[in-house]
């Protein structure tokens, strides 16, 4: 909580307002219609429509496909979020340490930022497909009966290392720029008080760094949830079977593409529902635990 | 004075850091070392894999076919007009997300009003809903708005993102109090704290929002496609994925490569110039 | 240029309450000074007075105003912050010329006042140089000159001068007394300094927990301490104050030794305060205190000596002359001078009988 | 001048194909003007014209892929049929000039042609001539059954004449919905869905046969599973598969890669009574939205006249790969003797038009074939991964499958 | 434990030397206290025996070892900071215990030693607060307490005490001196107040612009300054210096004015310092010192008085007792104690002759 505030009261409503504006017109309008839908069955053009109320959530919630998306779901984010923000993390840590060529590694790290997802796709299938994959060749060559097209495990692996790959120059930008604001003398106090680097990094830095950590986790969950159907869409197409089918990537699959219109917007709405809940999680629970200077 | 980071390691630990550097950035950067690979070699070379991983000898060829034709116009747009579009629907999305998320994040953490936390979580449930969910509902909007075929139109939609706003109210949280007393005391209103003392210290995390955003603007797939049905009002990756065809015998996937760096070149040249500001930003400073 | 008036001022932070309530009229041109221990509020006060806290309960009025509603900016204040505050973006100079800035002063002017607070704060060599790159009296006098710049009606200083040196200290201080005497701007000034406070100040306010224990000249507050607490906080080494029984025409210090004392008194206990200085060596007789020396610190132009009353573990400190030979282990008597002794309740701590004017 | 909109779905050298007619229409005369928009993945353009259909913004043309047929054919009200929009245009629509195979795929049971066929396809046999050889196999006669190929298939790869045997993209095109048609089996009741609500029959004796077989060769390492498009091209433009079965639009990445390769007939199960009988059609095809003006109708008719028109059908078919529409364009294809230099271009549309369709082969049809579709996928790469066997994989798709058909009717 | 040994220790940043050289042996279990203006490069040299700042040249020994490439943990001492430098998201608890805590010592023995060093600095009540809760000498404290707990061979303090109120200045400065006594740690610490450099240093280093002016025991800093520099800086208030043209048995001081003077050379100019408290008021005479006194400042127990020679622009300072009534405009006459009179050389302000010993 801050100690002194600006005392306006008209002004942060006119600072708000252009946010407030574009939200409420291309979020709220576009989620209340997709509440709409899905209390109604509908085909994809609109021509018929016939409300069922709650049918197409029970429906959805009776499905044990459903309930499959949703466990790959926490596991793909949880591996997403976890490897994306832990190695960005280790090497901003790394790229801080160095004193020479600083400049050089940040410019690369971004690079796979710089590819579009219609491309990166393409690239992936390219790398890794386990016949002439430039990547896969060398697995095959250790050993490895790498085949992310029948074994899920190995696509799923495949998937999130895609989804890390394309989210660790983002988490890498701003752990470097969090470190980059943790007051020198507090480093110092900790060389002091006896800490090795790796001790103050966890003690000192790494709790000094939660604001950065916090924006990321959240950032990263959302990532995981939804960003990365691209990923997963032109990589594994959800598959083998149903292994990498996310609960966004169902979302999709049955709106975009079989336009099974209702399902899929009664999934969403649920989608909604468990983000936020996640979200307010995230913000009641873990932001305690954030330290803003 | 850029002096040296207080986690500047001695001695073995440099190297040792060094060595996780370059060991991360292959790992990171390959894939676009590939796309480079494949731009120097004969479209036979890249379809038949595993493709080599040095330049191949077509490099010449490739980039000059790319320029004396290949390339110039892609679906009846010339390269430059795609690049134009490009640019201005990135940079228009960099620029609207910074403005409009900077300015919610200062009403959120420098104000108290009524309502504040009620605005606050209004706009951080946006972070739920990617344009894919809700396209068509969006699509309506647009169309009612008239914003169909027109850089606001390409631009407004996904300027309504959450995740910049939270950045700054992240960063904005961590400036100490004394500054804004300082300033108050100097006699500086809202504006003027903003502009003379927040803006520059908030410099790095504008810098890294600002590479991000326009990347994601730049490399916008879905949504352009959707809101645009002039092809004089497409954007390089619309074209691009236009030129890539995994069915189609015709594809000229080193043209296709030579295209792919020249739509990576852009954001990679906006990391490089940008790269002054972060270390600019905070290096400096002790807040 | 302003008076500034405090009515029953009290400010909580979440229900706890640290102000309790001061009230003070201070003319314009005054120059008050605000000491206290650590914690007992100064800043606080301080900052009430800039607007950068909230006002709990009272009227705050600047120059007839009512302000508590007021920005700071709206206040026509400067102030000197704590921990400098400085703006780690702006180089020095930019430090010290933002507020003129702001007031949209003419350039030619803003660097003339820049130049001339950088020339009495001996700061041109690092007029281009970020805070980062300063020492940390260096950024002290940078967060002055950035107040001095200014002409408010009212300057606040929150411990201006802490981390300077000696020397500088000596300098800065006579450099602010001349600066009040030729602006007139009213002051507020917190200082822990009381080489500061006797100095500067117009009038003291002595702060304790929250409360003003005395507000006065610094002459009277040394002189004529309204309390306990005062007498012990002012005065460097403090006054010593002892529990004593009274009987006729003297009392009976602890370890029971006699001692002949005029002002006392008939009977009963009082808390009897004598400052170091005003305990005199003497010839033992009825009327001194024998006092067995601990310690001496030797300081160059004084010393203190540091030791207890004979027989008993009552601590006595003493000020003898830098040149003294006093050994540690020695016994002193010491004559109290009876026109300089204070008398506290020990109940209340507040001051008991009117202290003899010199 | 009318301008007409034509959203399209066609990438890389088939997009210049499209700019191109359409430039040579809007040459060839004046009054209107077709403006084609590339709007992504077949997926994608579908969406984007649901979206401005419900925002009534629709395009008027726009191109929907095979699996989409049933979406569009579903949707009464948001869209005009081609024969309709031909026939007001004062063109004169005879169904006997088109390749029959392709206009009953496109057309209602009662035979009103619904949609235009821009771009159709039938899945062929590549095998590779070189490995052939190699494996002591004879590089001139492929296989023209599925118990030849999996000869062949084992032969290669015993032989070590290559790691893989065989492989193929799309199961569910080729080894479901071709392979019922092909071989005279039903896919689906109700004429495979053509003529009514279909209940699939995928589960049926053949299918787990040539699906059990499949999956031997899957456990065995002879046939390479590539994906569940056309990823598996790959696998054999590198040389690494003897044998491919894949659209005949696959054709053009097969000459690119350099390879020796041959071309086959799609191999048919000998087993079955009546096969060979005949393909069905992928591709897409070209719809025409409702709630225009008379005047965009009329230009829609005058286009679709003109991509009918014999040079344009030629030019469209030996660029692009995909087949003729019209008898003429084929017969002036041959004429041209172009069959003879690339005699694999004849082999699909002999198979799709050399006998008359039965119920079993006019094509599939459902409301929600893609979801179909991935049902099958699944169970597909389960059972290849060894999870289960083919009847358990057929069962599990035609159950599913069939739930989630009468979900999509509105049961 | 350990002694500390600095050979021609410099430092430059970017360049530009700011510490040109210092060599000093301390002794296992000295208390050295550095002075100097501010910006001289106290700070500096603390942080590279700390091991925060590289050394640009010269050796480092703790303890027999050379330190230079040594990580701070690895040379076995405690630091108390300029600028605090709490953990923020530490209790105040936490923060004192955190150094103990990664020695791995045992629970309870942390909780002892926090809480007493918690209870030494009246730290108990904000245990469990964020520093940002803190008045500045609460948190001054803190980091007090932080380098207190720990039992290091050696402790460096930078100014720890500049944020406290007089009383607990006083207090903390005999706790450490105490503190010391007891625990033999070799200390480094650098303060601005003079009182604490005189009673708390075994030995005094003086630096002025990176260069270690003198380094010797606080008395003979204070009696027998080795330059201007140092004896204008060590006293408070600072010596008077004046140039003066020497004659036989006396010198002319400025103003034109004689004055007989034993101890001077025969002939030469050379700068004249004298201590405000050897200036004692005497009847007019040969050997006395007219002044024409501009103002007086009262500080209790002393008076500050401000003067000039008469008849000149030469500024003197004297030191009268707090009794004193002495006013503006006055003149008194002064009499130099000629045991007590210190010579520079006007060339390079070095000390001339020996000061008599007391
Ligand atoms: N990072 C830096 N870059 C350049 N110069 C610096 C830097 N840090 C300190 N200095 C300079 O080095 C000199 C010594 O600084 P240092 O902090 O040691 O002074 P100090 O004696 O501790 O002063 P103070 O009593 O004011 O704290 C100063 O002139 C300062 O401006
Ligand atoms: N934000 C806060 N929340 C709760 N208590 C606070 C807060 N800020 C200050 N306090 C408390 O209010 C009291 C007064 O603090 P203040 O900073 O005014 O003291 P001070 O007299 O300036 O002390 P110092 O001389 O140490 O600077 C202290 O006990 C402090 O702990
Ligand atoms: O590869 P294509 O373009 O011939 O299409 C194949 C079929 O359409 C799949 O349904
Ligand atoms: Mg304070
Ligand atoms: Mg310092």
């Amino acid at each position: 909580m801050r100690r002194t505030v600006f005392p306006h009261k008209l002004l942060p409503w006119l600072l708000l307002a252009p946010q407030l504006a574009i939200t409420l017109i291309f979020f709220y309008w576009p989620a209340a219609q997709a509440f709409r839908q899905s209390m109604l069955r509908e085909d994809a053009f609109g021509l018929k429509t016939t409300f069922v109320g709650l049918a197409n959530f029970r429906k959805v919630l009776a499905d044990p496909a459903y309930l499959n998306a949703l466990q790959v779901t926490v596991l793909f984010s949880a591996l997403v979020a976890f490897f994306a923000m832990g190695i960005a993390l280790f090497l901003a840590v790394q790229a801080e340490k160095v004193i020479r060529g600083k400049g050089f590694y940040r410019t690369l790290m971004i690079w796979p930022y710089a590819v579009a997802p219609a491309v990166a796709g393409m690239l992936w299938l390219f790398m890794f497909n386990p016949s002439f994959g430039t990547l896969a060749w060398p697995l095959r060559q250790m050993g490895v009966n790498w085949n992310p097209l029948l074994n899920s495990t190995h696509a799923m692996i495949l998937v999130v290392a895609a989804a890390v790959w394309k989210q660790i120059s983002y988490n890498f930008l701003f752990f470097v720029a969090g470190l980059q604001a943790i007051p020198r003398s507090l480093i110092e106090a900790a060389a002091i008080d006896g800490a090795s680097r790796r001790h103050a990094f966890w003690t000192i830095v790494f709790p000094l760094l939660t604001p950065t950590t916090f924006f990321l986790l959240v950032v990263n969950t959302v990532y995981a949830l939804f960003d990365t159907f691209g990923i997963i869409h032109a990589v594994t197409g959800g598959g083998p079977g149903k292994a990498t089918e996310t609960l966004v990537y169902k979302v999709y699959n049955d709106g975009f593409v079989n336009l099974i219109m209702g399902d899929s917007a009664a999934q969403s709405v649920i989608l909604m529902v468990i983000v936020i809940l996640l979200t307010a999680f995230q913000f009641r629970y873990i932001e305690r635990r954030v330290h803003y200077g | 004075m850029a002096e040296a980071s207080p986690f500047a390691a001695r001695g073995a630990g440099r190297l040792v850091a060094h060595f996780w550097m370059i060991l991360g950035v292959i790992v990171v950067a390959f894939p676009v070392y590939y796309v480079f690979i494949a731009s120097t070699h004969t479209t036979q070379t890249i379809l038949r894999p595993p493709l080599p991983l040095l330049p191949g000898p077509e490099a010449v060829r490739n980039y000059q076919d790319a320029f004396s034709g290949g390339i110039s116009k892609i679906g009846g747009v010339s390269l430059w007009r795609l690049l134009a579009n490009t640019t201005i629907v990135a940079m228009g999305i960099a620029l609207g997300k910074i403005a409009i998320s900077m300015a919610s994040a200062y009403a959120i953490v420098f104000f108290r009003f009524p309502l504040r936390m009620a605005c606050f979580w209004l706009i951080f449930i946006t972070l739920m809903l990617p344009v894919e969910v809700r396209i068509q509902p969006t699509y309506k909007v647009m169309v009612d708005l008239g914003l169909i075929d027109t850089y606001p139109g390409l631009i407004l939609p996904l300027i309504a993102s959450a995740t910049a706003t939270l950045l700054f109210r992240q960063f904005f949280m961590t400036i100490p109090d004394e500054l804004l007393e300082a300033a108050r005391v100097d006699g500086a209103g809202p504006w003027r704290f903003f502009k003379d003392i927040l803006w520059p210290l908030s410099l790095t995390n504008v810098a890294a929002i600002f590479v991000i955003q326009f990347i994601y603007g730049w490399t916008q797939y879905l949504w352009p496609l959707l809101v645009t049905n002039s092809n004089e009002m497409n954007t390089i990756v619309i074209a691009l994925k236009k030129m890539i065809s995994f069915a189609d015998a015709d594809t000229p996937w080193n043209l296709v490569m030579v295209t792919s760096v020249l739509a990576i070149l852009p954001p990679i040249l906006v990391v490089v110039l940008m790269q002054r500001w972060f270390v600019k930003g905070l290096v400096e400073t002790e807040k | 240029m302003a008076a500034i008036t405090l009515k029953d001022i009290r400010k909580s932070y979440a229900g706890n309450e640290v102000i309790h309530g001061i009230s003070i009229d201070i003319p314009d041109g005054e120059f008050v000074v605000i000491v206290g221990p650590s914690g007992c509020g100064k800043s606080t006060l301080l900052r009430m007075v800039a607007g950068l806290e909230e006002i709990t309960s009272g009227t705050l009025e600047i120059g007839g105003r009512v302000v508590n509603d007021l920005e700071p900016r709206q206040r026509d204040i400067a102030m000197v912050f704590q921990n400098y505050a400085l703006y780690p973006h702006m180089s020095v100079r930019e430090n010290m010329a933002y507020g003129l800035k702001i007031s949209k002063l003419p350039k030619p002017e803003i660097e003339a006042r820049v130049a001339r607070a950088a020339d009495m704060l001996e700061l041109q060599p690092y007029l281009d140089r970020k805070p980062r790159a300063l020492s940390g009296g260096q950024r002290q006098r940078v967060a002055m000159g950035r107040a001095l710049v200014r002409d408010p009606a009212a300057l606040l200083l929150d411990e201006p001068l802490s981390n300077l040196d000696a020397k500088l200290r000596v300098q800065m201080r006579l450099e602010i007394k001349d600066m009040h005497l030729r602006t007139g701007q009213t002051t507020l000034y917190v200082t822990h300094d009381q080489v500061e406070a006797m100095t500067l100040a117009d009038r003291l306010i002595v702060m304790n927990k929250g409360i003003a224990e005395q507000i006065a000249t610094p002459l009277e507050v040394y002189e004529r301490p309204a309390s306990e607490f005062v007498a012990g906080f002012i005065g460097s080494p403090a006054m010593n104050i002892l529990t004593v029984e009274c009987r006729d025409g003297g009392a009976l210090l602890p370890g029971g030794h006699p001692l002949a004392l005029a002002g006392l008194p008939a009977a009963g206990q009082v808390r009897l305060g004598l400052r170091p200085e005003d305990l005199h060596p003497a010839q033992p007789g009825a009327d001194t205190i024998p006092v067995e020396l601990r310690s001496v610190e030797h300081l160059g132009a004084d010393a203190f000596g540091y030791g207890t009353i004979a027989g008993s573990e009552m601590p006595l400190v003493l000020r003898l002359p830098g040149s003294t030979r006093a050994q540690r282990g020695e016994r002193i008597d010491l004559r109290p001078d009876p026109a300089q002794i204070h008398l506290f309740d020990p109940a209340d701590g507040r001051r008991m009988t009117a202290r003899t004017q010199k | 001048k009318t301008d007409i909109s034509w959203w399209h779905a066609m990438s890389g050298a088939n997009a210049e194909v499209v700019a191109k007619i359409a430039a040579d229409f809007n040459a060839s005369q004046s009054d209107y003007e077709v403006k084609p928009v590339f709007k992504g993945t077949y997926p994608e353009t579908l969406n984007a014209g649901i979206a401005a259909f419900r925002a009534g913004q629709a395009p008027d043309i726009i191109q929907v892929f095979d699996v989409g047929t049933g979406v569009m054919m579903g949707a009464q009200g948001a869209i005009k049929p081609v024969a309709e929009v031909l026939k007001e245009g004062g063109y004169s629509f005879d169904k006997s000039q088109y390749l029959a195979g392709i206009v009953g795929y496109y057309s209602t049971p009662a035979g009103e042609m619904l949609s235009f066929p821009y771009n159709s396809s039938s899945p062929v046999l590549y095998y590779n001539k070189d490995i052939f050889q190699k494996a002591g196999l004879n590089p001139d006669q492929p296989p023209k059954t599925w118990a030849e190929t999996w000869a062949a298939a084992r032969k290669i790869k015993e032989s070590g004449a290559a790691t893989c045997g065989y492989t193929s993209t799309w199961l569910t095109w080729i080894h479901t919905e071709n392979f019922a048609a092909w071989n005279n089996v039903s896919w689906a009741t109700n004429e495979n869905g053509l003529a009514g609500t279909p209940e699939l029959k995928i589960d049926s004796p053949l299918f787990v046969k040539h699906f059990q077989e499949l999956a031997d060769l899957a456990k065995e390492g002879v046939f390479v599973y590539g994906g569940r498009t056309s990823e598996a091209k790959q696998n054999f433009t590198s040389g690494e598969c003897g044998i491919l079965t894949e659209s005949s639009g696959g054709l053009g990445d097969i000459v690119k890669s350099g390879i020796n390769y041959g071309i086959g007939q799609l191999p048919y199960d000998e087993t079955a009574a009546s096969a060979p009988q005949n393909t069905t059609p992928g591709g897409a095809s070209l719809w025409v939205m409702a709630g225009k003006s008379d005047e965009v109708y009329k230009g829609v008719a005058a286009f679709f006249n003109y991509l009918s028109q014999t040079p344009v059908q030629q030019y469209l078919h030996e660029q692009s790969g995909y087949l003729p529409v019209t008898i003429a364009a084929y017969e002036a294809t041959k004429a041209s003797g172009f069959y003879e230099k690339n005699p694999a271009r004849e082999v699909p549309i002999l198979q799709m038009s050399g006998k008359a369709p039965t119920e079993n082969s006019k094509g599939v049809r459902a409301p929600n074939l893609p979801q179909l579709r991935d049902i099958q996928n699944e169970e597909y790469e389960k059972m290849l991964s060894g999870q289960q066997d083919a009847a358990t994989a057929l069962k599990n798709a035609a159950t599913r499958g069939n739930a989630a058909i009468k979900d999509a009717v509105g049961g």
